[in-house]
């Protein structure tokens, strides 16, 4: 595949997930749409992996593995936000029963 | 005490062991498992029945004498002992020509024992000085609607000894021999 | 396009068809039959007879069932989502039956021809992890059924089941690490492989096997994890709006995941289709016997823990939802752990 | 040494005082140190007075290219004695003067002092900025914590206007070390720097404003007159006797030797600006009422001329600015003392009413006229050899429009005279009213000081040779500098 | 078209349309399973690309544990209704257009990249594969291994922090 | 090497205190001997002394610059602690875990300080920015801490999105998450290098809040429970700049006629919003937060010099500025009224803790003999020294001009108004300890070369 594809694609996924957290007021959906992001990085990435191994691969057999690997730490991290982010949320919405974002405008006064 | 079985419980913290519990869990599966091995004790019903006791009280049966004639004189006191008031019936005067059908000059003209409210205590079969109902040790069937359970002469009726005699004798069961 | 359609391998696709079928239609198989099995049992453990109506000794029964359940009036409550009320069960039937793909089954069937036709859907690389995320996925089918139902209740059970699921996970797969130190590869054929030449891994891995069980009890909701179902506490369950086939999918979808999860502890541990003590290859039988044999070591064994799944469900008390999770969360995963560590510490120990 | 010790004195001394609670001791304790301060000021000028104890180097933060480097030149002389003069004048003038935590105020008078000294005596353009800095801090705080009513805001602005000249004015510092060879911030290599006309004349502007700022001249004087009103009375003679020469200093030492060819292009605007200074204050100088914003007015009417004197460009003008700095520090804080006495005594500062004071306090009433002559520079006063030089100096500028300016800065002295006598007529002559029936004439204190002044003024207006002499060897310098550059970036 | 390239438009296609109805769809437990797709689609294209591990991993990190804690959270706080009022419909749109230019720009810039000629290997290699990955994990990258670790710890003590009841 | 190790560690050790130690002063203690002990084996390593000899394959370098930085950091965090860690019972319950969230953080700000290869940035940022989403948050009962927190929390991850894109186009266009740049670059670089770099850059504003992705900065700054905000404020954000110029200098140092603008044009836009902002603050608090953008403001102009100038000044700025702050923070979280009006009077009360405030103020307000100065000044020699940034330089100056404005108000509150602010008790260790750090600030202030030294050493 060329990879001009794989970066439109991953691009658009990515530009997607940034107008979700322009545009939606959910606190969770906005996580996701971050969630969305990563994970066009994440595309991107492997597609940039196969690329490299590709090009590279008679001199470096593991050529582009480095890439994939980026991808797992990138998922592990994201394990970590979510579950910080998740309870953030949560206490959040104990205390004022929404996680509307227009309402954490407490602060501007 | 009686029993020697009572145990008395035992509040001491748990050892790591036990509160693992892996231990009294296979124990206690090895009680299941060693059930699979025993005498099922359950009995194939319709096929096979067990058998009642000598003293079980089941459907009422109305009687009638060697000759097919009803017993039953419609004296009401049947319905005055029972305790759940299940048990009425209208008499009637025994007309000429009916002396093959009733023994006694009055007989019961409609009776019926509702068996919803029955509770089978004997009181009925007691009372009755003409020894015209008993209880039999058959047992009241299942039915789709309450009016099946409401039962009337002609259900309690035992079946005419001369006509059907074989009939006749099953429906008398045992009673007949305590008789 | 045609060129391309021609190229396609059809006979391949025609071999996996067969086998996809023949696998499903075991699972169905075996999952109907888990559900007879499991009242006979329970009748045998209570001293009873169990159903013995439909059929002789009553194994036509689950037939009875199936039929009984096609024929009830499905019921999708107005309150719910329909779209999703239908997609629950659904889920849970489909990745039910998507486990299955990675076991192998039995010694690849040689044909005359000289080809080797596995007895595996596939072969895949990452083997054991596929069944692990698919599983992970089984998750939905709970939480969007109970969801959907807009049923408190429900919901509670649909939670608890996920929470349960998700928690049990990690012990389960902590204490499929250490079997994967020894085998050194994903590959359920691999694994199986290994197991035939050294020796079964439960010999290896007791405690390891040990968590793995209760783990697969709870990710099956299995007594005495069956709190999604806590028939007393929660009415019925996650599946308590469901009726008609939906629900059979449900009940339909917990069995064949005992049946799953089974021949996997099999694989894992008893050596899937290995017959213990002997080496059945020099037997010199045809591949074919070779493939049937096998196939019926392994559903032996199969059969032998779906039994234990029984037993243990009519043995011991359901648990409180603190208990099961402190026993998740604070029993099994340092335990599991700790069986890793120490693995690996053996292995490293041995090869030195 | 000199010069070091010029700043470790008060700097020190300054750090104690604030630990001196009782107000006695700390006003006595202020009051030796400065005269201390003031006979190793006068030892630097007459004993030891050799090069090697006038000029001290230590390293410090080599690698920024910076030394601690002192020096006394002539103009330094001429600077440091004035503010080691002026600060026991200070101290006496106003030593009944009653301050909350007389501590803190004598200690922070002190500080402001090291400050001025380093600023005077600092060879490098970094430590010379670190002066200028430090002494503004104290006199913030001073004027702030111990000021008028409206302290506050008027002290922040007058902060505001000096940081941010002196920031804009660091800029220029860091721009011409990076433009020397050895990037060194010390004034030799500043002075070696042959910079392209269009950068000098950027850069001056960016040294100019603060200096302007400091002094003040014209458009950027605004903080002044409050600043002066609303500050204790000691702050004000501090700032207006010798602060306002930082300014100057800065022009003379760190503007013109460095960015000749700028300070010739900018000449004109820069006189324009003084000369209108001068008589804009004037005029505002008459309307007043309050005396000590008259006062503050007057001091922007002769820093103008200062001002415009130096950028005369020629010695005459030169070392008429140097005499001129002493002077009018002298002066001033003279003015300065009697305004003090004045408002303690009557508690008002309006002219309008006061009147009659030379009939209840007579001795008053001779020193202040003796200063406020000294003011407009009659003869025989401290004052007129030194304005006689400027205005030499702006005649014989090369400005094509030197007449113009002349004619304009005398415009400025005449006016000067007319709200000087008009101030004097008011408080001193006329009716004797209800607010000064009950003036007392000057303490012993207040007739030292004012003593010492007028002292002061009488022998530097008979024989102002001395302060001649000193800075007849720096101004030639700054001239020759110029006329060097000048030969080259024709 | 081979099967490749059709699997690749499929699976483009539907990972776009899930992620365009993630942020439209009203109801958060619609976006969660249309996120569920989405990344369905993409272990999809991961596993076009022979990135086994990734694909699988991919599967049970996001969808097996990371959107179930979502739709957990959602259902907990029961956000099933349309409880999201009407935004402002200026801000939505700028935040589209936004977007959009942001789209717009990324592509214009990458549109003429000296890489356009290049293509990422599909179905072969063996890079993906757990062996390989796993020894280059635990090799060179033993450190950033470890150095996750430390970032779980923090996150489990924060989880500990936040959650718990006072 | 030392100091990552031995910290997460300590992390570990804090997670286990808290149900180990009963007594909260002894978790104090523990935690504050901690920092003192990563201190020590941070000077053993820079004096040479590595504990422990980890191949870490060309991914993390301890080269002189960050063993300096974590030198000034953990100096910085020992202080804080010894200030501030009291102040942290009255957050939450979870004592123990906040210090280990500190040791974790301070494993990120070692790893970000170091980094050679992306993924390590990548982690280093994490590693510091989960702990703080929860430290932000710690204050549970307190509705404005919580929406900081979820506020911090959905910026921070979106901007790590922009970073993860960033590093995914830079990947594809050189092959390796190396950031040492050995590519040769053409007249037109690649664009995908490009759209990368400013990925990156706009990230990394983010996490160290430069106008104009600031907006996140005053209202978690003022959400977040002030103890904490006194540490993020200060030890965290000068780690970030730290990765920022390490960053910029090792990867993009070639590319710098694409960046050079678009970063002084972000500078001089954070150095406007922070001041102009800064000044209409009713809050001491929010007033900070925004000072803090305004100092952002000038460490951006060490990235944009991007010479030895900048490196050295950036060292200092971020001693000078964490000093201070922790300082300031350090009273604030003291006082009952963080309004301006909160102050008046305070000097009567508390002349030493005034007198030390002031000078703090006068630090970050630039004005000499402090370290502020120094590192304003080496900030704008730095800049200077770049062709075409005068316009730069001469309005970072006068933005100082306008921070001098709000910091004085504080003192003016303190000295020239009428009140009577006190303060919550204060022990004598806290008053000694401020002694301390104005000591620093004022020798850092006139001998800079006690810190730089090290540097060439």
């Amino acid at each position: 595949m060329p990879i001009n594809y794989y970066i439109f694609l991953s691009i658009a996924l990515f530009a997607i997930g940034i107008v979700g957290v322009l545009t939606r007021r959910n606190a969770i959906i906005i996580f996701m749409c971050i969630e969305l992001m990563l994970n066009a990085v994440n595309l991107l990435l492997v597609a940039f992996s196969k690329m490299h191994h590709l090009n590279n691969a008679v001199a470096d057999v593991t050529a582009g593995t480095d890439g994939q690997l980026f991808v797992f730490f990138i998922m592990v991290v994201a394990a970590a936000e979510v579950s910080v982010g998740l309870a953030i949320i949560v206490m959040m919405y104990r205390n004022i029963h929404s996680v509307d974002v227009n309402f954490l405008n407490r602060l501007k006064h | 005490m009686l029993t020697q079985r009572a145990k008395q419980v035992d509040r001491k913290p748990m050892t790591f062991l036990e509160s693992i519990y892996l231990w009294n869990i296979l124990k206690g599966m090895g009680i299941t498992i060693s059930h699979l091995f025993k005498k099922k004790v359950t009995i194939n019903y319709p096929e096979q029945t067990r058998s009642f006791s000598k003293v079980w009280r089941g459907l009422h049966v109305l009687n009638r004498d060697e000759a097919g004639r009803e017993n039953c004189t419609a004296c009401g006191l049947c319905a005055v002992a029972c305790p759940a008031e299940a048990i009425t019936m209208e008499a009637a005067e025994r007309l000429p020509g009916e002396e093959h059908l009733y023994r006694e000059e009055k007989y019961a003209a409609k009776y019926e024992i509702n068996m919803l409210r029955c509770i089978f205590c004997g009181l009925c079969e007691e009372a009755c000085p003409k020894d015209a109902i008993y209880l039999s040790q058959s047992i009241a069937p299942a039915n789709y609607g309450r009016k099946g359970f409401i039962y009337k002469k002609e259900d309690l009726l035992i079946p005419h000894p001369k006509e059907e005699p074989e009939a006749y004798q099953k429906a008398l069961g045992e009673k007949a021999t305590i008789n | 396009m045609i060129m391309t359609l021609i190229a396609v391998d059809w006979w391949l696709i025609l071999e996996k068809g067969v086998l996809i079928g023949g696998i499903i239609g075991l699972s169905f198989f075996i999952a109907m039959y888990t559900t007879y099995a499991e009242r006979k049992v329970a009748a045998w453990l209570q001293d009873r007879r169990g159903p013995n109506r439909a059929g002789p000794f009553g194994i036509l029964q689950p037939l009875a069932d199936g039929g009984k359940l096609f024929f009830k009036e499905e019921i999708i409550p107005l309150a719910s989502n329909r779209f999703l009320f239908i997609l629950g069960p659904a889920l849970a039937m489909i990745t039910a039956l998507l486990t299955s793909t990675v076991i192998p089954w039995a010694t690849p069937f040689v044909t005359k021809g000289g080809s080797v036709i596995p007895m595996q859907v596939a072969d895949v690389d990452m083997g054991i992890l596929l069944v692990f995320s698919i599983v992970s996925v089984g998750v939905y089918g709970i939480m969007i059924g109970g969801w959907a139902s807009n049923n408190k209740f429900s919901l509670i059970a649909a939670i608890r089941g996920a929470s349960q699921m998700v928690s049990y996970e990690l012990p389960m797969g902590l204490a499929l690490i250490a079997v994967l130190f020894l085998t050194g590869s994903l590959k359920m054929s691999e694994i199986v492989t290994n197991q035939v030449q050294h020796g079964w891994h439960i010999i290896y891995q007791p405690l390891g096997f040990l968590i793995f069980f209760i783990c697969a009890l709870a990710e099956c909701n299995r007594t005495p994890f069956d709190l999604p179902e806590a028939e007393n506490e929660l009415n019925f369950g996650y599946h308590q709006e469901y009726s008609s086939m939906k629900l059979g999918f449900y009940l339909f979808a917990e069995y064949i995941n005992m049946f799953i999860s089974s021949a996997v502890m099999v694989t894992l541990y008893f050596g899937g289709y290995d017959i213990p003590f002997v080496n059945e290859t020099s037997w010199g039988l045809n591949s074919f016997w070779m493939s049937f044999l096998s196939f019926s070591v392994i559903m032996t064994k199969i059969a032998f823990f779906l039994f234990v799944f029984l037993w243990i469900r009519w043995t011991i008390p359901r648990f409180r939802y603190d208990q099961l999770m402190n026993l998740g969360w604070k029993k099994l995963i340092p335990l599991a752990l700790v069986n890793m560590i120490i693995t690996a510490a053996v292995i490293l120990l041995l090869n030195k | 040494m000199i010069p070091v010790l010029l700043i470790l004195i008060p700097l020190l001394t300054g750090l104690v005082t604030f630990f001196i609670k009782d107000e006695k001791m700390a006003r006595a304790w202020s009051l030796i140190t400065s005269v201390g301060t003031l006979a190793v000021s006068v030892a630097g000028i007459t004993v030891f007075k050799d090069p090697g104890n006038l000029q001290r180097q230590y390293e410090w933060m080599q690698q920024l290219g910076s030394s601690f480097s002192v020096k006394i030149d002539g103009m330094g002389q001429v600077l440091c004695l004035l503010t080691a003069i002026a600060y026991p004048l200070i101290f006496i003038g106003t030593w009944k003067t009653q301050y909350k935590k007389a501590g803190n105020f004598f200690a922070l008078m002190l500080l402001a002092q090291a400050g001025l000294m380093g600023v005077f005596v600092a060879m490098d353009a970094l430590l010379f900025y670190f002066f200028w800095e430090l002494a503004l801090i104290p006199m913030y705080f001073l004027c702030s914590q111990w000021g008028g009513e409206k302290r506050i805001r008027v002290t922040f602005k007058f902060f505001i206007y000096t940081f941010l000249g002196s920031v804009l004015m660091l800029i220029g510092i860091i721009y011409l070390q990076s433009q020397t060879p050895d990037h060194s911030f010390s004034i030799k290599s500043f002075y070696e720097l042959e910079l392209s006309n269009e950068t000098q004349s950027w850069i001056f502007w960016l040294f100019f404003v603060a200096f302007a700022i400091k002094m003040p001249v014209f458009p950027f004087h605004t903080w002044q007159p409050d600043t002066y009103e609303q500050s204790p009375t000691a702050t004000t003679m501090v700032l207006s006797g010798i602060m306002v020469k930082m300014g100057l200093l800065g022009v003379l030492r760190w503007l013109f030797p460095v960015l000749p060819a700028a300070a010739y292009g900018w000449g004109n605007v820069v006189m324009t600006l003084s000369v209108a200074g001068i008589v804009y204050a004037s005029l505002i100088a008459i309307r007043q009422d309050d005396i000590k914003r008259l006062v503050a007015y007057s001091s922007i009417a002769h820093i103008g001329l200062m001002c415009a004197a130096i950028f005369s460009e020629n010695k005459s003008g030169m070392q008429g600015v140097m005499l001129q700095m002493f002077n009018h520090g002298i002066n001033i804080i003279g003015l300065w003392i009697i305004v003090e006495i004045i408002e303690r005594r009557f508690g008002t500062r309006k002219m309008s009413e006061l009147g009659g004071l030379a009939q209840k306090a007579p001795a008053m009433a001779v020193f202040f006229v003796i200063i406020a002559l000294a003011n407009i520079a009659l003869p025989l006063t401290n004052a007129f050899p030194g304005e006689f030089l400027m205005f030499n100096g702006i005649l014989n500028s090369r400005s094509s429009f030197y007449l113009l300016f002349t004619i304009f800065a005398g415009l400025g002295i005449i006016l000067g005279a007319v709200y000087t006598l008009n101030m004097i007529r008011k408080i001193f002559y006329g009716e004797v009213n209800a607010v000064t029936g009950a003036a007392m004439d000057l303490q012993w204190n207040e007739k030292i000081a004012l003593g010492i002044i007028v002292a002061l003024i009488f022998c530097i207006g008979v024989y102002p040779q001395v302060l001649l002499n000193m800075t007849d060897e720096i101004s030639q310098a700054i001239i020759n500098k110029r006329h060097v550059l000048e030969a080259i970036s024709k | 078209m081979s099967i490749t390239q059709i699997l690749f438009w499929f699976l483009s296609v539907v990972a776009l349309f899930s992620a365009l109805m993630v942020i439209s769809s009203k109801n958060p437990i619609y976006s969660v399973l249309w996120l569920i797709v989405t990344f369905f689609s993409i272990s999809g294209h991961y596993i076009l690309l022979n990135a086994q591990f990734l694909a699988i991993v991919n599967i049970i990190v996001y969808a097996g544990a990371i959107m179930v804690l979502f739709l957990f959270v959602i259902m907990l706080m029961n956000l099933n209704k349309e409880t999201e009022p009407p935004k402002n419909r200026w801000l939505k749109m700028a935040g589209a257009v936004a977007g959009g230019c942001l789209l717009l720009v990324l592509v214009a810039a990458l549109k003429d990249t000296d890489i356009k000629q290049q293509h990422a290997l599909v179905n072969e290699g063996n890079i993906g594969l757990i062996k390989n990955l796993g020894k280059e994990l635990f090799t060179t990258y033993v450190v950033p291994f470890e150095i996750s670790s430390i970032l779980f710890l923090s996150a489990m003590v924060g989880a500990v922090v936040i959650g718990k009841k006072e | 090497m030392n100091v990552l190790i031995i910290s997460a560690v300590l992390g570990v050790v804090m997670m286990f205190s808290s149900f180990l130690l009963k007594q909260n002063s002894t978790i104090r203690n523990l935690a504050i001997a901690g920092i003192g002990l990563l201190f020590v084996v941070n000077a053993l390593e820079i004096g040479g002394t590595v504990f422990f000899k980890v191949n870490v394959h060309g991914m993390i370098l301890f080269d002189r610059f960050a063993l300096l930085f974590n030198a000034i950091a953990l100096l910085s965090t020992f202080l804080y602690l010894v200030l501030s860690a009291r102040d942290m019972e009255k957050v939450g319950v979870n004592y123990a875990e906040y210090f280990a969230l500190i040791f974790f953080i301070l494993c990120g700000i070692t790893l970000v300080s170091s980094f050679k290869s992306f993924l390590i940035l990548f982690l280093g940022i994490e590693i510091i920015t989960i702990p703080l989403y929860i430290l932000t948050g710690s204050d549970k009962r307190n509705l404005k801490s919580n929406e900081a927190s979820l506020k911090y929390f959905l910026l921070g991850t979106f901007s790590t999105g922009l970073m993860l894109m960033g590093i995914a186009l830079l990947y594809g266009a050189r092959g390796t998450f190396s950031t040492t740049f050995v590519d040769v670059i053409e007249v037109k670089p690649s664009p995908l290098l490009v759209t990368g770099m400013i990925l990156l850059l706009f990230s990394m504003s983010f996490k160290v809040s430069a106008a104009p992705f600031h907006f996140w900065t005053p209202d978690v700054y003022d959400g977040a429970p002030t103890v904490f905000t006194s540490f993020m404020a200060t030890i965290v954000k000068a780690a970030v700049f730290i990765a920022f110029i390490r960053l910029f200098d090792d990867s993009f140092e070639k590319l710098q006629p694409q960046w050079r603008l678009l970063i002084g044009i972000i500078t001089a836009a954070t150095l406007f919003i922070g001041n102009i902002t800064a000044v209409f603050q009713q809050s001491v608090k929010r007033m900070l937060a925004y000072s803090s953008i305004a100092q952002a403001g000038f460490m951006m102009m060490a990235v944009f010099a991007m010479n030895n100038d900048a490196k050295e000044g950036l060292l200092i700025y971020t001693a000078a500025y964490s000093f201070a702050t922790i300082g300031i923070f350090a009273v604030l979280a003291k006082m009952p009224d963080y309004t301006f009006d909160g102050f008046n009077g305070l000097s009567r009360k508390q002349p030493l803790v005034a007198g030390t405030l002031t000078i703090f103020l006068l630090s970050l307000a630039g004005i000499p003999l402090t370290a502020g100065f120094l590192a304003k000044f080496y900030m704008l020699k730095a800049a200077m020294a770049t062709p075409g940034s005068l316009w730069l330089v001469i309005f970072a100056v006068l933005m100082a001009a306008v921070s001098v404005y709000y910091y004085f108000r504080i003192i003016q509150a303190m000295y020239f108004k009428e009140g009577d602010a006190s303060l919550i008790t204060v022990s004598m260790v806290f008053k000694q300890t401020l002694v301390l750090l104005t000591i620093l600030i004022v020798l850092l202030g006139i001998f800079p070369n006690l810190l730089l030294t090290w540097y060439y050493f």
